[in-house]
């Protein structure tokens, strides 16, 4: 998907504002949607590339205005409300009724046994993996060349605009990693090798533009790579 | 957390919309089973307790003072990482890179927000926010500048940019005058912003 | 520039919404926005260029959320206050007084003399010509093989992100014209061969995604391009 | 004008941020003697009543009638609109494509709002929105069919980006079914839309 999510190289978004002594979480609201988004992860209500998506499709202008775990929020909404784990009617519901009375829903304390808090914890250790084992070698080896395709597709792709069609070099292979293209629409996982390919910032920048020495590094998977 | 955290048993003003659609959806998802206070409380208390940046320095101090643990790091870093008990989610495939006088890496995800939360918890907002996303791919020399950090300009800047399921932590140089330092002290001069790669860690003054 | 304004090929902004019997303007501030804007540039306040360039720079997430008409005016506010015709404090407290009296500050019907309108009525016909007469001869001619540079500056720039760093032929030659790249910034025209150039559209957008048979033209200037 | 149209004179309800903000900017300027309530008038009356699609379609419909006038028009457009005497801002360097039963052009700005006023007037919103300058370079047959344009499979499209000063205006095709009719006639039939090129001309039922 082109969008604005894709946003390495975009002038105009002015200086960066590091904050002193930032905060985990700056309100308790953004407690709530981080648990919530992590926790039905976890449930595989959604796989990760299915959220990240959602959160490309929350719409441009909300995206740049708005903070991260509104994102988060927006995107949680979504993607609930696609799949019928809730539905907008219920859910336009309950924030009138919370907008009505502050105190309406509200999370009671937790107690007693706790299943899913549980496996959570258990969760959070193991990770969720994204490497599987394939018949199939790499197509590449670290030192190829490869330039990377025109690749555009309307629905998920993790093939940032700022390398595509550009040459690179392979300086890093990882395995077969999850396809995020086909499992953040169907869930299917088509693993594809994956690969670190270095680019020269002068190639991708433009020689006017480019901070130097540098290079971009991304990782890319092997259908977004052709041998240069 | 700052004073705009809210009490949830009691509401002088009203509540926000985006406050509203949080309790909203969180409500209904305890309503469906699919949510407990137990659950929220876990995972927030992880990452405001647990796991932050203190571990990404331990990883780093033990790699300064362990010439062979280093090793180990910089080949297989979710092992080495493991060994000192950090690990899991979003940090499941881990990379270790190490600066050196003639190399500085630095991390971001212009995508979206993938940061190695095992060893940084959570990213801080500039990280995840356009101006960085933006920029750094870009004019990393810049960036870095503003950040503080001056490099020659014969340094070989290298930018990782996150985009699949590797997570990259930047291995600071030890920074000279430390040799007297223990590994626990070391750990302490070794910030987040070093381990993202905007920084250098400073020697104690 | 890269930037928002740059959208050819971006996905997520929804159907197309034509509208039945639209008016010219749709709300008479809109009216006091297009001639404010025409009549400062007709009068060289600023040139076109500028302008364009201003709307590019009145922030991302505004130029998604606010219709065409709050993107003129935004950029007439910013330029405006850059070249010190106005001043922040003055028009902020020009917008308080309006806001607390919906009155203030009303036009007056025309009448009399008017020595401006009757310009801007010759200054319509007229137009503001872009062609330059110059010495050298263009470097491209129609059928010449080219590719576009990779150009990337932080400031205005006419080389749409989809064609830039791709192969194209010339298809149509226009002489000289002021070059957009520096006459936003510091009003120098250096004219430059100008040239309309086909690109592929599977080029372009790659196999996968192009409508075909399907080619897109764009107006570059010789600065632009190189040799193929 | 819509009914959103407000009245200078009275105020039943409060002015809104834009308005404000227009009118703040509209009579600061006239203060300063650089807008005078003649040139508002001149401005919007040009385009409200006299440079439109109109003229455009004259154009149109003297190519579909007088070779030699199509001849000079495609050889320069500027010059043979003239003619008709039609010229002037935004359309001082004009170029006309034309579609033939093998070939269709639609126009485009994608950077900005570029667009032939002098004969169309001032552009739709449509034309100046994120769907269609984001969508139409790239899919343009999928756009045409939104607007119920269907091109036969091996229909080449060309898609003109106004990327510069020059202005294309498109020259559709003159339907079957009009050899009978007057050029004032076929001028009838000429759509803006026609002309952009996200429509073709339409036979009278």
């Amino acid at each position: 998907m082109n969008g604005v999510h894709d946003m390495g190289g975009l002038h105009g978004f002015g200086p960066i504002r590091p904050e002193t002594g930032e905060p985990v979480f700056h309100q308790a609201w953004e407690q709530d949607v981080f648990a919530s988004v992590i926790a039905l992860m976890a449930q595989g209500v959604y796989n990760l590339d299915e959220f990240r998506h959602a959160v490309e499709r929350i719409g441009a202008a909300h995206y740049l205005d708005s903070s991260y775990y509104d994102h988060w929020l927006s995107a949680a909404e979504l993607v609930l409300c696609e799949k019928g784990v809730i539905d907008q009617t219920e859910l336009d519901r309950r924030i009138a009724e919370i907008k009505a009375d502050p105190d309406a829903h509200a999370r009671p304390p937790a107690g007693g046994e706790d299943p899913l808090a549980e496996a959570l914890t258990q969760g959070l250790q193991a990770g969720l993996p994204a490497h599987r084992e394939v018949a199939a070698g790499p197509r590449f080896a670290v030192g190829d060349r490869v330039v990377t395709n025109n690749l555009q597709p309307a629905g998920h792709i993790r093939l940032p605009a700022y390398v595509r069609d550009k040459p690179g070099v392979v300086v890093m292979t990882h395995g077969a990693h999850v396809l995020p293209d086909t499992h953040a629409h169907d869930g299917d996982e088509s693993p594809a090798h994956l690969y670190t390919v270095r680019f020269d910032g002068e190639r991708v920048w433009g020689e006017a533009g480019a901070d130097r020495p540098a290079a971009n590094h991304v990782d890319l998977w092997e259908p977004y790579l052709s041998p240069a | 957390m700052s004073d705009h955290h809210h009490d949830h048993g009691h509401h002088p003003h009203p509540i926000s919309d985006v406050q509203a659609r949080a309790r909203a959806l969180e409500s209904l998802l305890r309503d469906k089973g699919l949510l407990t206070p137990g659950a929220v409380d876990t995972l927030v208390s992880a990452y405001e307790q647990d796991i932050g940046p203190l571990n990404g320095a331990k990883v780093v101090a033990r790699a300064w003072t362990d010439p062979d643990y280093k090793q180990r790091l910089l080949a297989d870093g979710p092992d080495a990482i493991r060994e000192l008990g950090f690990g899991g989610l979003q940090g499941e495939h881990m990379v270790v890179v190490e600066n050196t006088p003639e190399v500085h890496n630095v991390v971001v995800c212009t995508l979206c927000s993938c940061y190695p939360w095992p060893v940084l918890g959570l990213p801080p907002v500039w990280y995840k926010s356009a101006p960085y996303r933006s920029r750094v791919v870009r004019e990393p020399r810049a960036v870095l500048a503003e950040f503080g950090t001056e490099l020659d300009a014969d340094v070989a800047i290298r930018v990782w940019d996150s985009s699949a399921e590797i997570r990259y932590l930047v291995l600071p140089e030890r920074p000279a005058g430390t040799e007297h330092l223990s590994e626990d002290e070391l750990a302490g001069l070794v910030t987040r912003d070093a381990m993202i790669g905007v920084q250098k860690v400073e020697a104690p003054a």
